[in-house]
């Protein structure tokens, strides 16, 4: 299936839509096609916010987002969405990432809600109010976290069969609670290989083929975000996006570049580079 | 990106609560820091934990974010940010490294919001895991600027909460001690009693420095100690951020 | 291990009921022959699923047990035990396969004990995921060898339960609808209204002889199906059972 | 550290002991050591026990078990454990595999209770009595199952470093889920390695240093189990042993043979044949 496809078929306005990624392999092509495709009305949701969002709330494709932290990574403050925030074109439903990643797990895990020891204390009030539970074992109080389901996940990763056994390697973060959490998952992968490689090596293999909705082919598809072993981190397009992010200007014009598809184009030697740098053995020189 | 001097003795001074042998749960920038820089120096047997579910992390460079491939490479172990808030739960981490915007006397932070939630004056980018850190880690130990504005009597927002204000926290079950120290570039403070307490200065500053515009009375002990002099930039300890490439 | 033929048979007549592009949960022994089957002939689609945690298990044998290496080798995953019952759970597993020492004529099955619990006639090995697969899968075919003393009107200790006595059991979250069929070496039942209705009969079986022995007036259906007949013992659908080495 | 030390130190008479191990990587060595120490008042749990329990039953190093089922993985009961339990030198405590799994996943996750979906019907009494929570957002009932918290888990793995970063790979089952529940882990490995091979690959590494307490080179500890790629389930030993388990002399046999070491002394053609057997690729004619 096309990754065009896929975003129409899968993801129509109004949905819950979890993004999978942290720090690698954020889902970037496939949240391209959902600008250019005009979806609006979208609830986004994952712990830790990357600056895909940024994207989907400037381009209006998103009108929520229910999150632990957003912002640019490592980096420093969303922008786009504290504008968005203080337009009131944007509702935020905030928790913790744990908060946050339970609220997924207790969705994977079939469960309506799960008990915590954390937001108990503090002004945090968890999504749906800060209700509790008591251990019918010991009487200790907890605080319980609504499950989270989430209509589609978006996952980019390494390979994946035609069938949609999906394999990763590297830092995966909350990316498969949230997966597991989603009626259902759309994956784009850097390559499309041959069930036989997938079951050479089974335990490599993130996501079953019965989870997966749609998978599609999209090289270099997590960039500006990397694929641990494949191409590194853009940190350069990262740290630009924190100063050219400011000007509601240039976020317009990225937006029509992102629909018209100039946004992606990645100059070679800059591929290159970050395909190079992935290569690099560990604690070089 | 190098840190700049007082981020880097900030995070020196907070590297000195930190024993060989310790399980920190740390973040980007200078919490992340502290924990490299002690690795580096008298804890080697320290073992970094990343939200990003990495467990032994050993990075080369500092990392830009905890989701960096410098934070997976050389890492003991790729777990998931379930496996790590799990442990964090279950009372296994002995120390949590935080920051925030604002902290106050009892050593809350707030990176949730400056002024009312609903129409903040400065919106922050939230909790993220500092929260969940911050109610379930052994202990914390928070890094502030010396920025007056960043220490209130009473945080706006409480988003990871500190002591309650009458006496210590109490640990429990899926609940840890709270701040032990609070580590700025001039000093380090303890919570005696739960309040914070200047308790050692850096060498080149008073007292009276180390507390400058901190809008309340500070308590400080009756001994103050003398923080160790940040050892050489050049030095072996801190080599690894003299590297360039990708973070 | 090569399965005796009425096993064989039993295991046919249950894969009449997995459709391709399923999910199943199996276990060893003819649970898992019936979905070996299956994938073999009509239901290549078939994701097959054991509680050890590998998913889309491709054994080039019967396994001897459900952590065999034949199990995980040329498995499209090898996840976690949490993963698969989650997945159960979470109510999007199709089908679970299931056995036991006794079964009812509400479909309910005892694996735990014949006779009184603290004194027992028998003591069986007990539930392992017997249990949690008769509530949480979305439907269960359930496989009995046909020994009428397996046949009794209500089970001594219910380790999975069926239907409840009264009508079929009622599906919602976090509970399947329960068994929707049984396969003997001779017949499948069906559970119309929630008991055991016979509904087909394999070739060179009458429904007499398909209900024989069993100690209550079985249900049947007023037009009784046939059974395909065993596909040929030496086709390729049976290559895999020949196979020597572990397993 | 020595498998001998590790034992005496971390495995006192009376602990409640995980056993590790689904199919492949079964701690039989550790098993044997704690019999030839002559620990007693063991409690052992797990979801499916395998014939390792026979052994510390039959040698009466463990008076309970807490499981979801036991007997011979595949084959058929336990002989030992029901003339155990018959002659009350055994006690069983027993639940569902899944409640099991959640009563160890609860203590991995600092929990003392999670709620299921199961073991609201039928005979079966979850451990601790059968106890209900409700959902406070949804009003739904479930039932809450205890967490379980082991002294000590034992662990067999491919390979760790001396600190104790332990790698593995194949089937794993509930092995995590019980180390994680438990206050102290012993690992046993089929090779102790440099820690730079363990760095080179961290996305290998099952248990993190910090978790385990000590580390013990064993080859062929697995034995008569499996570890993935390195040997083969010895499948005639678990064949043979439903014969000659049902013998109480074979067994006080087996037992004394344990305990002089007589018993894990593998024969070096069976031994080859075990490994040659896990080098064959997959679907081999």
């Amino acid at each position: 299936m096309s990754l065009e496809q896929a975003i129409r078929g899968l993801v129509p306005s109004g949905s819950l839509v979890f993004v999978g990624g942290f720090g690698q392999c954020v889902p970037f092509a496939a949240g391209r096609e959902i600008v250019r495709q005009g979806v609006t009305g979208l609830t986004l949701c994952r712990t830790g916010a990357d600056i895909l969002f940024d994207l989907l709330v400037a381009a209006g494709a998103a009108k929520e987002i229910v999150v632990g932290w957003f912002g640019n990574p490592g980096i420093g403050i969303s922008h786009i969405c504290r504008r968005a925030l203080a337009e009131d074109r944007l509702r935020l439903r905030e928790t913790s990432n744990f908060g946050l990643l339970l609220r997924l797990e207790a969705a994977a895990m079939g469960l309506p809600f799960l008990p915590t020891h954390v937001l108990a204390e503090g002004d945090l009030v968890p999504d749906g109010g800060r209700r509790s539970v008591v251990c019918p074992f010991t009487g200790l109080e907890l605080t319980a976290v609504p499950a989270l389901v989430p209509d589609v996940a978006l996952v980019h990763a390494h390979r994946a069969d035609p069938l949609g056994n999906v394999q990763s390697s590297g830092i995966l973060g909350d990316t498969l609670a949230g997966a597991r959490a989603a009626r259902r998952i759309v994956v784009t992968v850097e390559k499309i290989v041959d069930p036989a490689e997938i079951r050479a090596d089974p335990g490599s293999t993130i996501l079953p083929a019965h989870l997966v909705s749609a998978v599609a082919e999209v090289p270099f598809g997590a960039w500006p975000s990397y694929v641990d072993g494949v191409y590194d981190r853009d940190d350069d397009y990262y740290r630009a996006f924190d100063r050219l992010s400011r000007d509601p200007a240039w976020v317009d014009n990225w937006v029509q570049d992102t629909r018209t598809g100039v946004a992606e184009v990645v100059a070679p030697a800059r591929k290159a580079a970050l395909v190079q740098a992935a290569h690099e053995p560990p604690h070089a020189a | 990106m190098q840190p700049d001097p007082a981020t880097l003795a900030m995070a020196w001074h907070a590297a000195q609560d930190l024993a060989d042998g310790e399980v920190a749960f740390v973040g980007i920038g200078a919490p992340g820091l502290a924990a490299m820089i002690a690795r580096r120096l008298h804890a080697p047997g320290i073992t970094m934990i990343f939200e990003s579910g990495v467990i032994g992390a050993d990075p080369d460079k500092p990392p830009l974010s905890t989701g960096s491939p410098s934070v997976a490479r050389g890492a003991a172990m790729l777990g998931s940010m379930m496996d790590v808030f799990a442990a964090l739960q279950k009372g296994i981490i002995d120390v949590g490294l935080l920051s925030g915007a604002e902290v106050d006397r009892f050593g809350n932070l707030n990176s949730t919001v400056i002024g009312h939630y609903d129409r903040p004056t400065v919106r922050l980018p939230g909790s993220g895991g500092a929260h969940d850190i911050a109610v379930l880690a052994r202990r914390t130990v928070l890094l502030m600027p010396h920025e007056p504005k960043r220490f209130v009597q009473r945080v706006s927002y409480v988003t990871s909460p500190g002591h309650p204000g009458v006496g210590p926290r109490r640990p429990g079950p899926g609940r840890g001690a709270g701040p032990a120290a609070l580590a700025t570039p001039r000093a380090l403070f303890r919570f005696d009693d739960g309040e914070m307490t200047l308790a050692a200065v850096a060498p080149g500053f008073t007292a009276d420095q180390a507390v400058e515009g901190i809008p309340w009375v500070v308590r400080r002990r009756q001994t103050l100690a003398s923080l160790p002099p940040l050892p050489a930039l050049d030095g072996p300890a801190f080599h690894f951020m003299h590297k360039g490439g990708a973070e």
